[in-house]
């Protein structure tokens, strides 16, 4: 059981690279935005498998923090990805 | 009664692992930000229902079983709402190039 | 091969590239991002010398992990004060970067002003 | 090599990676990216290290406030980058290899070279935890064996943000920090920031509850409070408040303020600076976490607004 539970870690966290991979390499903006939402599931989903694996009854507590903060980051992420794109639309006038 | 249960568990997490591969792939082949997004949300969150499904039935009492629920309801809510500000901003971005 | 050897080389490794990127990239937020990819690792050194000292039931030597915890805490303020440098230099207009080409004039007015 | 090897030797790979990319990539912004995503998942690390205490201060504050903190920097600074192409030399990065290189080999080589028989605190934390009542190790050595330590981090903390709005220009000073985001009550957003601020006030309080037996704390508490009131403020729910305002300043002192008053009553009572009477530990430190964890909320927010940027009419 312990050693299925861990190669399923092991696993998800290969997916996950592979997301951030591919996201990270992505062409525009929005597609970096999505990094802290897979990092919000596929982590989370590590941590919880992980914590029982390694019998840390915490981890549980770790995955509600990156519950909230993953949600946060990606809110910021659009935030300031919207200022960005609304910046290059006035640019020129406001910026100097 | 335990065996039963581990069976159960290793079911739903390899089909969670499935999920997430599907996921993986999906942001991996598909061309544009939308169709990614499409991918990446779905598929990774009824990944995360099926790995707390199983996980579930390896919680020793209540209180950590209600934790797992809630914590895949977070993720969703926010799945569900980052997602559609992520769509929107791209075609914003879209429409202003 | 265990737990401590893995990430005692990766947090090793942490610290090299953090220190690398401290030294080549001339924008001054990189080095505040390879600043605090050095902390992390000197971090995960504590936490891996605190892994071998698991005693008395207890995971991990609890005394490095408070350490560790205030030293996260103090390397969160420094990076906001020295972001909040960093924006008000670009505020007056001075230049983001620590190139050698900028000239020596321009780089010590908005100091000095 | 077993199974649990392969899957420490995976995961120290894959973050790794993350960090390689976070210093290699061209595009700062790609780059806090990057060390967002790193961050995060350094707390997978600290959690297997059997540290969670640890992993939630670093999911919380490293990786989410701190890596937000450096992307809304960056997206400030995004269009002087484009005018910063000076790159170093090839002697420069040649020679900051070789020393990186030299630094993470020696320190891999102390790593596997460590003494057999490891130090520990652990067995003398364990048995003291009597003096507190609480049995969290870590928060009996954070608030109690070394409490110093925890209320000097507390006046750091203070003189950062003493630091960060001397910065002001002098037409804002005393004015609100950041900038004013405006509602739009069709915005998604704005649902989120009703919705989960209430949910997430619930989580940073249990964070913090549970810290006296289970890990958890002040620190990860507050983090969690300070990202759910910044939610509100980027929702344009709510503003910064005025940085003249008494209140604020008042509750940004709360913690140490109250740290330093129980430590002088330690001196005055009992034995020593900041010595609790066993029979009284348990009450003084939940109070002062209680008010850390406000003070703790309020600074971290405000660090990551940064510094007065509008008088207080705008």
């Amino acid at each position: 059981m312990t050693d299925f539970l861990t190669a399923a870690v092991g696993f998800i966290l290969a997916m996950l690279a592979l997301g951030l991979v591919s996201i990270l390499r992505g062409p525009g903006e929005t597609d970096r935005m999505m990094a802290a939402q897979l990092i919000g599931t596929a982590g989370i989903a590590a941590l919880l498998l992980l914590g029982t694996v390694g019998l840390v009854p915490g981890a549980v507590d770790v995955a509600l923090t990156f519950a909230l903060l993953a949600t946060f980051a990606s809110i910021a992420f659009v935030k300031k990805g919207r200022s960005s794109l609304q910046a290059d639309e006035s640019g020129s006038t406001e910026d100097k | 009664m335990s065996l039963v249960r581990d069976i159960m568990t290793i079911a739903a997490v390899s089909a969670g692992a499935l999920f997430f591969l599907a996921g993986t792939v999906g942001l991996l082949r598909f061309p544009d930000t939308l169709t990614r997004l499409h991918a990446l949300t779905k598929a990774d969150n009824l990944g995360l229902g099926l790995v707390v499904l199983g996980l579930l039935l390896q919680a020793g009492n209540l209180r950590d079983g209600l934790k797992l629920i809630g914590i895949w309801l977070l993720a969703l809510l926010a799945g569900a709402t980052v997602s559609q500000l992520i769509a929107r901003t791209a075609r914003q971005g879209e429409a202003a190039k | 091969m265990n737990a401590v050897t893995v990430f005692g080389i990766f947090a090793a490794v942490a610290v090299g590239l953090g220190l690398y990127g401290l030294i080549t990239n001339p924008e001054p937020l990189r080095k505040i991002i390879g600043f605090n990819l050095l902390g992390s690792g000197v971090f995960l050194l504590f936490g891996v010398v605190g892994r071998r000292g698991a005693a008395a039931g207890i995971g991990n030597d609890p005394v490095p992990q408070a350490l560790v915890i205030t030293g996260v805490v103090v390397a969160f303020s420094a990076t906001a004060l020295a972001i909040a440098l960093l924006m008000r230099l670009h505020q007056k207009g001075g230049p983001t970067t620590l190139g050698n080409g900028s000239p020596p004039s321009a780089r010590s007015d908005p100091l000095g002003s | 090599m077993s199974i649990a090897t392969v899957f420490e030797i995976v995961l120290a790979a894959v973050v790794l990676i993350l960090g390689i990319w976070t210093i290699a990539v061209r595009e700062t912004y790609s780059a806090t990216v990057g060390f967002i995503a790193y961050g995060l998942l350094v707390a997978l690390i600290w959690v297997r290290l059997d540290a969670v205490d640890v992993a939630l201060t670093e999911a919380a504050i490293s990786g989410g406030l701190g890596g937000v903190l450096l992307l809304g920097a960056a997206a400030r600074l995004q269009d002087a980058e484009l005018t910063a192409t000076e790159a170093p030399s090839k002697v420069t990065r040649v020679s900051a290899a070789l020393l990186s290189s030299l630094t993470a080999a020696a320190l891999a080589s102390a790593v596997l070279f460590l003494p057999d028989s490891p130090p520990t605190l652990a067995p003398t934390v364990a048995g003291h935890a009597w003096a507190t009542s609480l049995a969290n190790p870590v928060t009996n050595v954070l608030m109690a064996f070394r409490a110093m330590d925890t209320m000097l981090e507390k006046v750091v903390l203070l003189l950062a943000i003493i630091g960060v709005w001397s910065l002001a220009p002098d037409d804002a000073w005393g004015g609100r920090p950041g900038l004013r985001h405006q509602a739009d009550p069709n915005d998604i957003l704005v649902f989120l920031a009703r919705l989960l601020p209430p949910v997430g006030i619930v989580a940073g309080i249990y964070i913090f509850w549970t810290g006296a037996n289970h890990p958890g704390g002040a620190f990860q508490g507050g983090a969690i409070l300070a990202s759910m009131w910044l939610l509100t403020v980027m929702a344009g729910l709510t503003d910064t408040p005025p940085v003249s305002r008494r209140w604020l300043r008042f509750v940004l002192i709360a913690g140490p303020g109250l740290f330093l008053i129980v430590g002088l009553g330690g001196l005055w009572f009992g034995a020593a600076f900041l010595a609790y009477p066993p029979a009284l530990a348990k009450p003084l430190i939940l109070g002062i976490e209680v008010a850390m964890i406000l003070t703790i909320a309020a600074t971290l927010g405000l660090l990551l607004t940064g510094a007065p940027e509008r008088s207080e009419g705008q």
